[in-house]
């Protein structure tokens, strides 16, 4: 039962990249709270119990941690889990099970650990302080991990279905605001995204801001706005977060000479130091100026929309801060 | 009870649907026997960790429906002033924790809260509220665990409402019955009817009792049903209709009127006037919220860390 | 089982004191009845998660005292490469989960390497070893849950040795009887002497029948005692000196020497023989083992991550 | 039954430091695994039990996630826990309680939570993937929560004692490889280390070393073998990585206009590369040369001594980079 529509949503994307790869190979299966008869909290597994049975859907009791270390074990034993927590803030509950063991299987005794990790992320849904976390940077900290998240339809099936196919734990970070937000029409044919290259969304010779997740849309309209006003806006999609396409990142820093490091989680300890640090020791040369982090502010994340709107990076206020580097 | 009642109807069915709520939006429609026959016993001392199915939990402590109103429309002055949503509110004046989201959270923390009491040496208890779900997430394990070992003062109200979000309680656990696992801990336990306030009211008596003095924590399963689907927009078709028919007879308010008409001599009149009442109370309590402020946006970055 | 315990004494009375062992250093001693009579029944398919008390249990899966001893001194071609050190060890190959640091973590992580068993419709099963400490942790409770539920072929051995560090039973838990949480979770279980290689060696036996037929998991509780300190750095004069003459009666080596003089017709001389094999071999080992280079700080980086 | 040896060691004085806090407030107790009659893993509470009893000195089950929720109930209800995990590695088990409860009370609620969790870090010890490890990054990521590391026996005792009178809930980060390899000589009298306040351990003019924990002592070693090749160099110690001291990082960086950013935990996520955010944003104008970050790989840290010492950084690899910088 493929969705056929001429355009595909982010949700469906990530649903159909799963099908597709529960179609291709035996050992993928998938693992969680609420997937089967229910289909998941946000429907990513809808109908999958029907087509392929309970062996292959797993509906599990409330137990993140259990559900990790369960998937790890299976991965251990051959499988491919591909695991849905049901929402990215309770993966703390799995926290020990991903980062002490899974992350350190093929370093400790060589033995591989195929397994992906989804979480519905990210706010602007008035989720309140456990709803709506981005959870991205403790195991962007954790070495053996891999880390994505997808800003588009395309990317979002390209993405999931490379994690499944990848040999090594991947955080499959899904953002909830654009499950519905974003579509777009997808080829036919079994693509991939590959791990660890970002994609360059708008070409700009002022400045580029680096980003990820529905942050990418931000920055896009951003730049649409800056272009009306003479400013020509790089726009460079991480898509993954390990491994970082440092060429990538580099690259667009160089050319531009000013960047913006954009995210929407909260800012010390966030991704745009990371970056910072990268650019600042490889690129130091070619800047112009100073670089820009733009991310929430260091708070739990509100719920009432008064408090989330302006908690939430967005397109204004990159703007507002692109003017200002640009006239630096 | 009728006032959790009508008070989360009003919230689910109208304000809601007039898009006056945002986020989530859970009730315990057909639960209430359960927070209101056993927050009933709480002194002023004690503490209580409710869950998101026991408003009147918050009703019994004193927190107004004006106040849950502003929560639930996200207003300034409402419990959070805004920085949470729904039902999860609380306050420390009243000594009511807010829902953690984090399922099973709230059981070391109600061990916690009782050490201090104990450490004290006061009289007062914890009661704490959790579902059925709760039981599989390994903190239910460790602070029952943990409070048997310390034998602390706490008094557990296991709402087991056959559900966890989907999951039918055959998918979470091989032994339904919740209560033989804290027999495990060396907890004693007993199992009721969780629909019937005076069964839930007798047996948070007993174990308040023992928790009072000094002998440790009390489990008290409450066999009840998830009337509603798990939040407001979920239809729950995955519930037989054959169990809404079965529990649709035993809904908690009218065992209750059946029981003060039978007993108490109570008759119809005496309901509707309480009925009246209670809507009064939330026409006003709507209105007062509906005209609250949301919070400043200035205020975001307040209270992370202590202001020094 | 006289491998491990004279393996374990090498390395901890002489290579560990001579300081040719880094990290930490924990044994066994006095419980090797456990491991021994129970991965005695497992099949090749079959995968172990053992704990840090079970060296056995590699010996029996085939594991060399040359590779545990290269293991333990920290060189390339050890079984971690010296990436991981002491007990924690294990082999892909031969079906060993190293030790998970996290105490409990291999309760779940069992459960799911018998999850791929049954999934692909295969006879083998998991043992899984930990000991009453593990009994505390989220994990334990969560992954005896799951498996309850899923029915997954699992055979747990807990090695209920009366203390967790210097913890002892009576502040861990308040009912000794750790088989009886299995029960709650709907586990059969069986009580054993830890001690009496024999009666692990039956119960095993029909915990493996039960798992391998399809009927689920199995807990076998093995009553012991720890007679070694937690580590070779630990003293444990905090267990009461009466403990371990009681325990020193019930030695598990010499307990099967007893039975093998009176049921078998063995005597010392054969004894003396075994051990006198077996010290060769670790004579042989230890001098292999001290041979090998340590691992190349070139290869630092390799094998985080999948080579492409 | 205080130490009363000249000198102290940094495991004494944190020791000394929750000891004089037992005495001095009577809502403050200790909690943890094998605290008790053994008196923990590494002694910090030795004597504590006889001295203050079954009451304030609790030996929990081996239960992480329990103890730091139990702590966190108790904080609220008006006491003032302190808490040890066995190893820092272990507080991933806590990771939901630590991060999802405790450190949003204040902001959901109001609730302050006035908790210290204290937890033995870092490597050099031959301890492997699971007794080695720096974790301060997700903590250091998470609002509402602080942090320090203590570098020294003077800064050990003022920073607990000033973490247990903190109103906030402070990860306390003690280093295994500090605990009796510095001692220094302290006052009698009763001081505490303000939290937030970073200490300049070295003055300089060529370059700054900015960093915290073991590091700093290599750090300084290595400022001391420079100094004999005519480079002077600045060594900044952070104490408290959240509140960062912004002022003295961006003091120092601007002083010397050229920074290394130094720690023991591992690159990617790490400190560094919030440091560098900081002062790419705020000194930029100030920079003569690229942010130099120098931290342990993107690996778990191995246990085998040859590779435990390629994999930590140390003065010999900060003299390295420090002399390329100085050229640049
Ligand atoms: C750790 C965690 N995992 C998942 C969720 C999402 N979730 C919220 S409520 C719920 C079901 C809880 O079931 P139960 O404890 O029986 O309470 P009930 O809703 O039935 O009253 C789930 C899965 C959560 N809040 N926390
Ligand atoms: C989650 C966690 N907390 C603490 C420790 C430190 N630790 C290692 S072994 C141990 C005691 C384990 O006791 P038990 O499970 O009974 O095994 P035993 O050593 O008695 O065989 C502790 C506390 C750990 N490894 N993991
Ligand atoms: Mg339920
Ligand atoms: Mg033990």
């Amino acid at each position: 039962m493929r969705v056929t529509m001429a355009e595909t949503t982010y949700v469906e994307a990530i649903r159909e990249g799963i099908w597709e790869e529960l179609e291709r190979d035996d050992s993928v299966f998938v693992m969680g709270e609420d997937i089967g008869v229910y289909g998941g909290a946000f429907k990513i597994t809808k109908g999958m119990l029907e087509r392929f049975g309970p062996l292959r859907v797993v509906d599990t009791p409330l137990s993140e941690s259990a559900i990790v270390g369960a998937g790890t074990g299976a991965a251990i034993n051959g499988l491919r889990p591909v695991l849905e927590m049901q929402f990215a803030d309770f993966m703390a509950c799995g926290f020990d099970q991903i980062t002490n063991f899974a992350a350190k299987c093929r370093y400790r005794w060589g033995q591989q650990v195929p397994m992906v990790i989804r979480a519905p992320a990210g706010g602007n849904i008035h989720g309140g302080p456990f709803h709506s976390q981005n959870v991205e940077m403790p195991y962007v900290h954790t070495p053996g991990l891999k880390v994505v998240q997808p800003a588009t339809a395309y990317d979002a099936k390209g993405l999931i279905k490379a994690a499944i196919r990848d040999n090594d734990p991947v955080i499959y970070l899904e953002h909830k605001y654009l499950y519905r937000s974003v579509k777009e029409e997808l080829p036919p044919d079994d693509y991939t995204v590959p791990l660890g290259k970002a994609e360059l969304r708008r070409e700009g010779s002022d400045m580029s801001v680096i980003t990820y997740g529905w942050m990418v849309h931000e920055a896009l309209a951003a730049a649409r706005q800056l272009s009306g006003e003479g400013i020509s806006v790089e726009v460079l999609d991480l898509r993954t977060l390990v491994p970082l396409d440092r060429h990538a990142i580099l690259a667009t820093a160089k050319k531009t000479s000013k960047v913006i490091l954009l995210h929407e989680d909260t800012l010390t300890g966030g991704l745009g130091g990371e970056l910072a640090g990268i650019i600042a020791e490889h690129a130091f040369d070619y800047l112009d100026g100073p670089l820009v982090r733009i991310a929430a502010p260091d708070t739990p994340v509100p719920f009432s929309d008064a408090l989330e709107r302006a908690f939430l990076p967005s397109a204004d206020k990159v703007a507002e801060k692109a003017r200002w580097l640009h006239r630096f | 009870m009728l006032m959790m009642r009508e008070l989360e109807e009003r919230i689910e069915l109208k304000l809601y649907r007039q898009g006056k709520i945002v986020g989530g939006c859970y009730t315990g429609r057909g639960q209430e026997a359960i927070p209101v026959g056993s927050a009933i016993h709480s002194r002023p001392g004690d503490w209580l960790t409710p869950s998101h199915r026991d408003m009147a939990a918050l009703l019994i402590r004193g927190i107004t429906p004006r106040e849950i109103l502003a929560q639930y429309t996200g207003r300034a002055g409402g419990l959070t002033n805004g920085r949470d949503g729904n039902m999860h509110m609380g306050c420390a004046r009243r000594h009511c924790v807010p829902i953690i989201s984090s399922i099973g959270a709230s059981i070391p923390v109600a061990g916690g809260l009782a050490f201090a009491m104990r450490y004290r040496g006061e009289s007062n208890i914890v009661f704490n509220y959790s579902g059925d779900g709760a039981t599989s997430r390994g903190d239910w394990h460790e602070g029952l665990n943990m409070a048997a070992v310390m034998q602390l003062p706490v008094v557990y109200l296991c709402n087991n409402n056959l559900y966890a979000y989907s999951t039918p309680l055959d998918k979470q656990m091989k032994n339904p019955h919740i209560g033989e696992r804290a027999a495990s801990y060396g907890i004693p336990y007993e199992i009721v009817d969780g629909n019937d306030v005076l069964a839930v009211h007798n047996a948070a008596q007993r174990a308040v009792a023992h928790a009072r003095s000094g002998e440790g924590p009390y489990f008290v399963e409450c066999k009840s049903f998830r009337v509603s689907g798990h939040s407001a927009h979920d239809p729950a078709d995955y519930v037989p209709k054959s169990l809404h028919e079965e529990w649709a007879r035993r809904d908690p308010i009218l065992m209750l009127q059946k029981h003060m008409v039978e007993e108490h001599g109570a008759d119809e009149q005496d309901f509707v006037n309480l009925r009246r009442q209670v809507l009064a109370e939330i026409e006003d309590a709507v209105e007062w919220a509906l005209a609250q402020p949301f919070p400043d946006p200035a205020t975001l970055e307040d209270n992370v860390y202590e202001r020094v």
